[in-house]
């Protein structure tokens, strides 16, 4: 995908986010502080100002440069600090790219992984965003859902971006279900210990948001 | 909602132009955006500098403890969100008198990332930091994890320590060890009778009926640990304090700092209870309150409840608990 | 009602017996019920005695302005009630040092009729007294009988002006004068943005609706002088200082005291937005601020709400508004 | 009456009187602090203690003393101080009486309202505990009401003491009607200035719902 699509894509898709603060808001507050939904709508709408500001000429890794600059600094609550964070070690691994395609998807995708994990001292089954992304990342290699080890199966057809976008919520939505009746380990919901069970995380959540948005907004 | 505000939006930089317009003998902006701030006359040559912050709500943490014999800068937070890296650098930079910065603040995710990233930043710039996290909060994580815990209203007494060693003269690394020993010698713990309203979500973080409390209650609207009827001021200070001193296990005859501290809408009548309480309590367990310190230390917005904060002193923490201290927002003499 | 209490009927007297163990080197008891207070170390020879009091739930007020450079004496009655006649006796008699005691206190209906009935019980005792009532509210009575408006958070202001005089050994009629012109000299008006609920009561003194405030509101729970829908800040402010200026109408060019005082659960953040309004305003009517005193003075138990005065000052109330002043509850160096 | 009849009358009375609490806190937090409930119930309690405690040979004056000290610092509000000042005042009349008629009932009556109107500087039409007070004791001098100038008329037998009662209470009510849409003129309720009209001045539904009890307890 060609950087002039992707930003367009990516502009639709953080507009189509500040709509999901109420719910973010409730999620939080029900085991933290209430702050996620500014945090994801300031942040979303200071990473789209951030790609209108680029010239027209950026590639791809100033473009992770300049959202995960904003995002961070928009609300820097956690989840932007993590988020922000992976996406400016994720400018790293497309340097230069005036292009995306699935592997540079798969690349940036591990790469905010891994920098979450490390910066958050956070492991699957923390019941963080971590639990929502990294299996997601797992259809993105085009590994089907529940058997992340197995190798992509070569009898069936690559699936085309909207189908993976589909597997990843689907995922996502998945693992989010799973992780709710955990205790969270990690940041403010660890705090109220047995009483985060039975709440979903937030922040999973807002990924999901991210990646149902993403879906309806590559199609048109 | 009911609040005495403007814009949602603007709500932190104007209480900070009204703080700045209030104060300007004491605290000077840093930065362009005013979320950096300083004392006034800060840098001070030769001085280890104490740079805290945090999220915005909690007066008079964090910036009120930016002062004489306290901390020498802060960055200023949205409601109940971290400063910004570049904020805190801003304000590292201007409280830098060539003996290096303290990054002292209390133990929250987005506060930690902020002030790691700008640690990071400051090591580029040749300031050397060093970071003590405070997590005072007894019941926010058991004692195994007890570097996980919180920081609560404690902070307080980890910058009256820290910027009294910082004042006197202080290495970067005896003031650290100093603040690090306070932290380690006190512990926290709150209850909440109602929630908080941040000024731009609009809505209670929580809900309470009307005979209910949150007990184990943080300072940012999160909910306590658990949630039970409301009690006497007798009965919850004996639950606040029994949970302290079964973590913090004081020999008999300690002396110690007591802080009774109001989380917003409490009135300072009711804190008086609560002392009394205590000292009753205290007494038959021979320890001596060495100095009260009875007030809003550390709020959460319009959140009616309290906390209680004990740190174990010796010689030479009570030496610099001691020593005077100024700002607009905190007087020791 | 929610409130870290225990038995509603002991609440004054746990409060009081709370402060006392808190603060011993700075107040001591002067009566058997420990309803009269005065400073520790008084009568002071030679010195004017400052005595004050009123109903409780309003702390700092009253006897948090006991204090070097302030009162010296305080009779404190039950929540929002007057102290008995007794009671003040017993604080007068403790606080007069041979130079006579003024009575100084908010102009209630109640408290005049006990300070009156104890000023005549003092005269039998052979103390000299004389009274100067605080009546500051601007919206409580007309101009043409300002005499019968009621004393709010301009209280703290005489106590702070009288005080330094007392100190500095000023005779009675001197203390009284500078008392009395300090009233004259200040207005205050406030709003209210959620009732207050008297202890024994355990009911709120009105209801309020989600969008509305009372306007013109004292410091006992009792209504303002009409309901308005809720405002921003700024125009809050504007509506206090404007009613505020053109009933005391200040010169152009000078200099006041402001105090932007929180009632008891508005954050002191919501202080500080009233607080740069204020001073744009004041700025632009060339009235320049000296000393801005922003926080709780004056509180009304949990109430929300703000209060401003303004207090213009000449040459000779600067002195000893500047003079230090140090209480548990109110420092100024 | 004697004081052994007059002690158990009144004692009876101020039992009586803490059931009004709640009403007069409602009517007082209406115009001004709410306090009225506390200032009447824990001042009839302390009223009626000091009884108790008097020996069964003090005078009347005596035990207006008592009650009017005891009154007076129980709550020591406005209503508090002036009705405890007032019975103060009203003792000197009926120095060393051991029983009342209703000449001394009048003299006490008088020396309540002057000391009232003295210390309250207040007068007739002020929207105070006087409007109600005041006009009453002319039914005790035997005048009729509404005029309170025509002597006592000579054609008409004199009413017993319940019959005064019932004619004082009358009296009472139809005074803090008339005057309930008035101003407040004095005391806090004068500072909520317009918003005091319509309501109607909780000392002087006190001294009403003080003289039913009266009432009630008189014939029993
Ligand atoms: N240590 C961590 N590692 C990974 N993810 C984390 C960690 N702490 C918090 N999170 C994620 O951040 C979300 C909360 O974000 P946010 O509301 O911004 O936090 P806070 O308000 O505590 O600063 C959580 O739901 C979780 O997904
Ligand atoms: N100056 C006055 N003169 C006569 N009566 C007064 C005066 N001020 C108040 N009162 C009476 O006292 C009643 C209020 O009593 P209380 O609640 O004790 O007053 P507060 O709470 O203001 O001290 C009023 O309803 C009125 O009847
Ligand atoms: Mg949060
Ligand atoms: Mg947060
Ligand atoms: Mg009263
Ligand atoms: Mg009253």
């Amino acid at each position: 995908m060609k950087m002039v699509e992707l930003r367009s894509i990516l502009e639709r898709t953080l507009q189509s986010m500040p709509a999901h603060a109420d719910e973010l808001r409730k999620l939080d507050a029900a085991l933290g502080d209430g702050d996620l939904g500014i945090t994801v709508s300031a942040g979303s709408s200071a990473s789209r100002e951030a790609i209108f500001a680029l010239p027209q000429s950026a590639d791809a890794s100033e473009l992770l440069m300049a959202v995960g600059k904003a995002f961070s600094t928009a609300n820097p609550s956690t989840f932007a600090a993590l988020i922000g964070g992976g996406l400016l070690a994720a400018a790293k691994t497309v340097h230069g790219n005036t292009a995306l395609d699935r592997a540079d998807a798969i690349a940036i995708g591990d790469a905010v992984a891994t920098r979450i994990a490390e910066r958050g001292k956070a492991q699957l089954g923390d019941k963080t965003v971590l639990d929502a992304l990294i299996p997601s990342l797992e259809n993105l290699r085009g590994n089907r859902l529940g058997s992340p080890d197995s190798p992509n199966p070569s009898d069936s057809p690559a699936p085309d971006a909207a189908e993976v976008l589909d597997a990843m919520i689907a995922t996502s939505h998945a693992q989010i279900d799973a992780t709710t009746g955990l205790q969270s380990a990690k940041g403010r919901a660890a705090w109220v210990q047995e009483r985060s069970v039975g709440h979903p995380d937030p922040g999973a959540v807002a990924y999901l948001r991210f990646l149902q948005e993403l879906r309806t907004h590559w199609s048109r | 909602m009911k609040k005495i505000i403007n814009n949602p939006a603007d709500f932190v930089d104007e209480m900070i132009e009204g703080i700045l317009l209030a104060h300007p003998e004491s605290l000077r902006s840093a930065s362009a955006d005013h979320r950096a701030l300083v004392r006034t006359g800060a840098p001070f040559a030769g001085k280890v500098g104490i740079v805290t912050g945090g999220g915005s709500g909690h007066l008079p943490v964090f910036l009120g403890y930016v002062g004489e014999g306290l901390c020498t800068g802060v960055a200023v937070g949205n409601v109940f969100s971290s400063p910004s890296s570049e904020q805190i650098l801003s304000a590292t930079e201007s409280a830098h008198g060539g003996a290096g910065v303290l990054y002292l603040y209390g133990n929250y995710g987005g506060d930690v990332f902020n002030f790691d990233l700008a640690a990071d930043l400051a090591e580029l710039a040749d300031i050397e930091t060093a970071t003590v996290l405070v997590s005072d909060d007894v019941v926010s994580a058991p004692k195994e994890r007890a570097a996980d815990r919180r920081g609560v209203a404690g902070m307080v007494f980890a910058y009256k320590i820290a910027g009294a060693a910082a004042a006197r003269g202080d290495s970067l690394s005896e003031v650290a060890r100093l603040a690090e020993k306070t932290n380690q010698c006190m512990r926290s713990m709150g209850v909440g009778l109602s929630p908080t309203i941040l000024p731009a979500a609009g809505e209670p973080t929580f809900t309470l009926g009307d005979d209910e409390m949150e007990i184990g209650i943080g300072i940012h609207g999160e909910p306590g640990v658990h949630r039970g009827s409301l009690e006497t001021a007798d009965r919850i200070t004996q639950r606040l304090l029994h949970e302290i001193l079964a973590d913090l296990e004081p020999a008999t005859g300690s002396r110690i700092a007591l802080m009774v501290n109001g989380m917003g809408a409490t009135p300072t009548e009711e804190l008086y209870l609560m002392y009394r309480r205590a000292r009753q309590i205290l007494d038959e367990a021979s320890i001596t309150v060495h100095r009260p310190y009875i007030g809003e230390y550390a709020t959460s917005l319009e959140m009616a409840g309290a906390s209680i904060t004990v740190l174990v002193l010796d010689e030479e923490l009570t030496k610099l608990l001691d020593a005077p201290a100024y700002s607009p927002f905190f007087q020791q003499r």
